[in-house]
């Protein structure tokens, strides 16, 4: 199941950056994550509850960011088991673009889920995916934008 | 945690303790060994768990047992045995509509409270009346046959008597 | 009737050829039935698996300590703790060469190969205890490539679907005429076509249900098993678990609905017996429905490339076909995954006379459920390719497909006559089995029908399909492989001391009505009604061991050994009436439940006065008289290695072209099953049989996504044939008796699914065909309609 | 295929179950007709500590009329919907999408809150509160509120009641001097989720459309209205023209998702289809 989106951010691509591979951005960003700890430079232990209308299922897994080339691109990848609901795991390659005063986040993932989740959730998985998919990088927008509120970025005027 | 239920099965008072997770179906078969509701899928998509439910069809797999608390329940064994379908189970009888028979007692359930609403039903209401209960043995021509018949003698009889 | 040694049945048999109703069917309508589901023994736990979310993966770790504390849970087990207790099988078979499968056991040892392998099993009180434990297992598997596609499975560097495999190849083989080539060579027209055919499965209302149970102080093993095969399980579980046979008793109780799916083994079947060797209580496993979705057999799932020659009039010479067909990973045991594609391979072209043909069969593993035999193994497959290219060339020849048929169905006085892949056939019926359709469906008024409509922008289609069944196999089926698997039956009939019979058979019931037919032929050998004939079936401690009820043996083999053993019996009685009543007996016979005079049909004396005297005064009897009232008989077929029949299908549907949704509206069945002895029950086992042909050529499909996981395992999601899209079924017979039995009789239980398929997929064809578009891919849903009509 | 283990709650009042729900802190599920979550708790699909059971608060039942307005109590169960005369005449595009929504014996039992509660993107009923522009009524811990049915399905299975939120009653608009109506959906069989549905409403005046509104389902995360093609076709005559550029409208009106079994090309395609075939119906009902 292929994923695609495009977010621009209102932050320079320093800061876009350094909030993927921040922890505490991680964790308020990730859908229903409940425990985000770090284990390894790039690499957290995950528990995330997901809740999409009659499915409520918490995950335990690991999230690891890779193929890092620095201010440019990174694979950020999760995979959990959620006991008898079964386990979803995907890959987003995350592409960042210097737009000047912004910056263009652009995702491209592959998702899999298996078990129950697989057997039952054919008609609604995709969506539901692209849900999760969005609101990540919406939370993600939104946290940078109140990281960035201190020093305000200057807005082009209307 | 249980809870205290107490309903009205097949004319019968009945008083059980159940967990709340019990199933109207489970709780007739295993507790009340009422095993003529059967369970083909268990979430409300095959039909043999078709027991009636205030007089009126539901999925006995879809209903837990502390929800029919103060209701009343009747199953195809309470429907037999008061003599409420003799005809439609001749009727299906008489046409084979029926083989393997696991479908059979939700489908007779269904057929008489099809019969209840709509006396007289047309072929293509019956096909869509049972259109949520699966047999995998007939082919469903002979069950619609089955139930068509029975509709046309209640009706012939009852003018006869009229 | 006279007591002779006729081989004939004759008119005077009254029961036999009648529509007599079932007397088990009351029990079902009034909630009485009892199936393995019912069934609750004391002290019984319940059993629940844990199975792998992965199609592929090596299993690192099981953590069953928090399951094993779990309210209500007496046992966890997994592979190390219960896979010692039986012996492993391998589905192979010798007469399939070169087959290969790795050997399965119990629950997943080292590796997961397939999303649904069971790796752990759980026993509680309860089921819903046993599933909340089972959420508590904790599973560690490292998750490899699976197998998905079988073309890629084939390819030289591709991951093998199990451990242990040289190659995902299963199986391979080539039938071949000598002239095949020429024939394409010199070929007027060629017609081809690759064709796919989805994954389906049988989806039993009743799901899989087994309750074991062990007693350990006598020994005893008593396995209620909802299957159509209790000799076969009884002596599965009595090798694999090194139980003595006589120690090991199967019961099929009711069973809700088989078609095949309930003969193979499981591991979940095989695991709930093992529990209940090392527990020593009663097991009861009730597959759930999601769980029968990863773990019932699985049928079809064909790639076919095929191509027909035909000569400048249309008359066939010779097709080509290779046929890749898709089984999980393992072939099934005990009979294989091979039959289904060997029956494909063998059954192309039947009803035609055609003299050449090549025939390429590969069977390929894949990190899914198993598939294997499903009700009419390989049949419709056959019957769909062959079908399809006679509609090609009968459009390219323009020809109506009925006249295309009529040029090239083997004529009704050619028999016996073997076909191009190998197979003999007695005596069929295809011609006035074609007459018959063409007059039952008014064929020329439909044609006239659908061009009027067609000028509306309707678009309706007639697809026609003849075909042929095998039924009634012998020993050559899979005995000659090695396979335990039983072609004879055995019945036991005898008089009761009030004069009624009983009869205990060893072919099975599972609703299709083989005791009432059993009844009808075991009362007219002995002069009494059906309802006087209590037949017993489906338990190893009390009725002969045999094959039970597979590939459409139970009226012709199960019938015939009930005919024989009936006349055994009347032979015993008419010599004991003999002697009480100093008669010849062959002056005597045996009607309307009186000895009588054979000539005149005087009464002599009645039944239950024999029954009285043999059992409470045998005193009476003159010296040395045989009081025996019980006969023992069995019987395996000879002559030919098949009963075949025949007959035909038409559809007749309407394609909504701008959705690709269609519409059944109507279909008709011409069918020949040899000597009909419930006419009844005949049509209902062809109308449920096309329902089970047509919900696959619309509907059901198991639908797998790239990394072989199944994604519609539900009801919600699985489309089965429901009431609202079914047509009426009008059918028709022709009769041709077998001379292979006395009763003459041949099968017919997978008839109306050989075909069904077949002639929907021509009818819609026919119905798009004028606009330029072909479909040849089942099920034909409106995403695919849609396709073919070139609207996506 | 056992339900795991909960607490059972029989609500005596809408202020009851919002009490008990809060108690519960985020582990409690409400059960209205029970017909999506009892099959989800037998898949273990979600583990809630307790159920609280809507069915026996009064205020939530009953059907009636008030001041032009219908008011549907959020627990009338689909065959009451199907076949009570007050929805048949005043909320009819209920009345014909009922006998579409699953099969006779789910009718009994599933409840019209319970359906627009959960919001599942392929169920007949949300499209209608879409397309009749009905007003939902939500009763929380602050209070209630009615929100439009535009403003009320947010995404997959997501509305804008907060968790706790009950839906107590759907509010329909009066009916307007020649109003017509069609619903239909595309389903392969019978009872299934739909491929495509649709349901449309217009208000005809001397032969034009003076008002329309076209909510379509099984097309995307939420029932969707056709904001561009009622554009089309408001203020217009109905005629051939007018309807094929509503259905080429769509294409902006329209998000499906693509999947394997069902491309968003094809479901666009049906969603033409549809619009056409229902138009087309609704030309001859005016």
């Amino acid at each position: 199941m292929e994923l695609e989106g495009t977010q621009e951010l209102n932050a320079d691509p320093q800061t876009v950056w350094a909030a993927l591979f921040d922890r505490d951005v991680l964790e308020r960003a990730i859908p229903g994550c409940e425990t985000l700890e770090q284990t390894g430079e790039t690499e957290f232990a995950a528990t995330v509850k997901l809740k999409v209308g009659p499915v409520s299922a918490r995950f335990k897994g690991a999230v690891e960011l890779s193929d890092i080339v620095p201010l440019v691109s990174c694979t950020l990848s999760g995979k959990g088991s959620g006991g008898l609901a079964g386990f979803a795991r995907g890959a987003a390659r995350v592409t960042i673009e210097d737009l000047g005063e912004t910056t263009r986040l652009t995702y491209s993932a592959d998702a899999a889920v298996g078990g129950k989740l697989a057997s039952l959730g054919n008609r609604l998985i995709k969506s539901t995916a692209q849900k999760l998919a969005g609101e990540f990088f919406a939370d993600f927008e939104a946290i940078l934008a109140e990281q960035a509120e201190p020093a305000p970025v200057p807005v082009p005027a209307e | 945690m249980t809870m205290d239920i107490e309903l009205t099965v097949n004319g019968e008072q009945v008083r059980e303790s159940v967990e709340p997770r019990m199933s109207l179906a489970d709780f007739l078969r295993e507790r009340l060994q009422l095993t003529g509701t059967h369970l083909g899928c268990e979430m409300g998509a095959c039909g043999a768990c078709l027991v009636l439910l205030g007089g009126k069809p539901v999925h006995a797999c879809l209903v837990l047992a502390v929800q029919a608390s103060g209701e009343t329940v009747e199953t195809v064994e309470g429907l037999s045995e008061r003599g409420a379908i003799a005809d439609l189970q001749a009727a299906f009888h008489d046409r084979n509509a029926l083989q393997c028979g696991f479908c059979t007692t939700g489908m007779v359930v269904n057929a008489h409270a099809l019969l209840g609403e709509t006396p007289v039903p047309a072929r293509d209401e019956i096909r869509d009346a049972l259109s949520g209960n699966y047999c995998r043995c007939t082919g469903y021509e002979a069950i619609v046959d089955a139930i068509a018949e029975t509709a046309r003698k209640r009706a012939s009889d009852a003018e006869a008597s009229a | 009737m006279r007591s002779s040694d006729t081989r004939t049945i004759s008119a005077r048999d009254p029961h036999i050829g009648q529509a007599h109703r079932r007397e088990t069917a009351r029990r079902h309508l009034a909630g009485r039935g009892r199936f393995v589901t019912d069934i609750a023994l004391p002290r019984m736990l319940h059993a629940a698996f844990v199975r792998s979310p992965m199609a592929r993966g090596r299993i690192v770790e099981i953590d069953t300590s928090d399951a094993a504390q779990s309210p209500g849970v007496v046992r966890v087990f997994t592979a190390r703790d219960l896979n010692p207790l039986c012996q492993p099988w391998t589905g192979t078979l010798d007469h399939f060469a070169s087959m290969v499968s790795a050997p399965q056991n119990l629950l997943a040892e080292d590796e997961v190969l397939w999303a649904g392998h069971p790796v752990a099993m759980i026993l509680a009180r309860t089921r819903a205890e046993a599933e909340d434990a089972c959420e508590l297992v904790m599973l560690d598997i490292e998750e490899g490539e699976a197998c998905v596609d079988g073309h890629a499975a084939l390819a030289e560097d591709a991951v093998r679907a199990a451990p242990g495999l040289d190659s995902n190849l299963c199986f391979q083989t080539v039938l071949e005429t000598k002239a095949v080539d020429d024939a394409f060579a010199c070929a007027a027209h060629v017609v081809e076509g690759d064709f796919v055919f989805g994954r389906h499965t049988a989806v039993t209302l009743e799901p899989r249900a087994v309750v074991a149970d062990f007693d350990a102080a006598s020994g005893q093993l008593t396995v209620h098993h909802g299957t159509q095969t209790p000799y076969q399980f009884q002596d599965i579980y009595a090798r694999h678990f090194a139980l003595p046979e006589s120690r090991v008793r199967v019961i099929a109780p009711d069973v809700g609905g088989s078609f095949g799916m309930k003969l193979h083994l499981y591991n979940e079947e095989m695991a709930t017996v093992a529990a209940s060797l090392q527990l020593g209580r009663p097991v009861k496993f009730v597959a759930d429905r999601l769980e029968s979705f990863v773990s019932d057999i699985h049928a079809r799932d064909h790639k076919v490339s095929a191509r027909m020659a035909l000569d400048a009039e249309g008359t066939i010479l010779a097709m080509d076909v290779d046929d890749m067909t898709q089984i999980g990973a393992f072939s099934t045991y005990p009979r294989t995954s091979v039959a289904e594609g060997n029956q494909v391979v063998r059954l192309m072209g039947a009803p035609y006379k055609m003299p050449d043909y090549r025939g390429r069969l590969s069977v390929v593993f894949q990190n899914k459920v198993q598939t294997s035999q499903y009700r009419a193994v390989g049949h419709p497959i056959a019957c769909a390719v062959t079908e399809a290219l006679v509609d090609k060339a009968a459009v390219k020849l323009g020809l109506d497909p009925i006249e295309m048929r009529a040029r090239n169905l083997v004529p009704d006085d050619a028999y016996p006559f073997v076909s191009a892949t190998g197979y003999s056939f007695e005596k069929l019926s295809h011609e006035a089995c074609l007459s018959k359709l063409r007059d039952l469906m008014d064929y020329d008024a439909l044609r006239a029908e659908q061009a009027e409509l067609r000028q509306k922008g309707v678009y309706r289609g007639i697809g026609i399909a003849p075909f042929v069944e095998i039924t009634n196999p012998g020993a050559a089926f899979y005995g000659v492989g090695g396979a335990r698997i039983s072609a004879q039956d055995g019945a036991v009939v005898r008089l009761t001391p009030s004069g009624e019979v009983q009869c205990a058979i060893s072919v099975t019931e599972q609703g299709q009505g083989t005791e009432t037919v059993i009844s009808q032929i075991v009362a007219d050998q002995l002069g009494v009604s059906p309802e006087q004939v209590k037949v017993t079936t489906g338990d190893t401690d009390t009725t002969p061991s045999g094959g039970a009820t597979w590939a459409c043996r139970g009226a012709g083999i199960g019938g015939e050994t009930a005919l024989r053993a009936g006349r055994k019996l009347q032979g015993q009685i008419l010599a004991l009436a003999g002697q009480i009543l100093q008669s010849d007996p062959a002056d005597l016979a045996l009607a309307e439940g009186h000895v009588v005079d054979a000539n005149s049909g005087t009464r002599r004396m009645p039944l239950a006065e024999i029954g009285r005297i043999a059992t409470y005064r045998p005193d009476t009897l003159p010296e040395g008289a045989d009081n025996s009232l019980t006969a023992a008989q069995h019987f395996a077929p000879s002559g030919y290695p098949f009963d075949f029949t025949n007959g035909i299908q038409a559809s007749l549907v309407e394609v909504d072209v701008e959705t690709g949704i269609v519409r059944l509206l109507k279909h008709w069945v011409v069918e020949d099953c040899g000597r009909i002895i419930n006419p009844l029950l005949v049509d209902e086992q062809i109308r449920g049989g096309v329902v089970q042909g047509l919900g696959p050529a619309l509907f059901e499909e198991c639908l797998y996504d790239e990394t072989g996981q199944m994604t519609n395992a539900s009801l919600a999601d699985y489309l089965v044939p429901m009431a609202c899209e079914m047509p009426d079924i009008v059918i028709g017979h022709v009769e041709t008796p077998t001379n292979d039995t006395i009763l003459g009789a041949k099968g017919v239980g997978e008839a109306g699914t050989a075909a069904a398929g077949a002639a929907a997929l021509n009818a819609v064809n026919d119905a798009i065909g004028p606009l330029g578009a072909q479909i040849h891919q089942t099920p034909m849903t409106p995403l695919r309609v849609l396709k073919a009509l070139g609207h996506v | 295929m056992k339900s795991p283990a909960f607490d059972y709650i029989r609500a005596r009042s809408v202020a009851h179950a919002l009490e008990a729900y809060r108690d519960l802190d985020g582990e409690g599920v409400y059960l209205a007709g029970g017909h999506s979550v009892v099959p989800s708790l037998a898949l273990r699909l979600q583990a809630p500590a307790a159920l609280i059971d809507l069915s026996g608060i009064d205020a939530l039942t009953g059907i009636s009329l008030d001041d032009g307005w219908l008011r549907i109590g959020s627990m009338t169960r689909h065959a009451e919907i199907a076949s009570d005369p007050l929805i048949r005449d005043h909320a009819r595009l209920f009345h014909l999408a009922a006998p579409h929504v699953a099969h006779p014996a789910i009718r009994n039992r599933g409840t019209v809150g319970g359906s627009l509660s959960l919001a599942d993107p392929a169920s007949e009923f949300p499209a209608v509160a879409l397309a009749l522009r009905a007003e939902l009524e939500v009763a929380g811990r602050d209070g209630i509120r009615r929100v439009k049915a535009d403003d009320f399905f947010l995404d997959i299975y997501e509305t804008a009641m907060e968790p706790g939120e009950i839906l107590q009653a759907i509010f329909v608009p009066p009916v307007r001097t020649g109003e017509v109506c069609a619903f239909d959906e595309l389903a392969r069989r019978r009872g299934d989720y739909a491929m495509v549905g649709a349901a449309v409403q217009a208000v005809v005046e001397a032969g034009r459309l003076a008002d329309i509104s076209i909510a379509f389902f099984s097309v995307g995360n939420k029932p969707t209205r056709a904001g561009a093609a009622e554009a089309v076709l408001r203020e217009n005559a109905m005629n051939d023209t007018a309807i094929a550029a509503a259905q080429a409208a769509l294409d902006a009106d329209l998000d499906p998702s693509d999947e394997p079994q069902m491309p968003a090309s094809v479901r666009r395609h049906l969603a033409r289809v549809l619009l056409g075939r229902l138009l087309g119906h609704l030309g001859t009902t005016a």
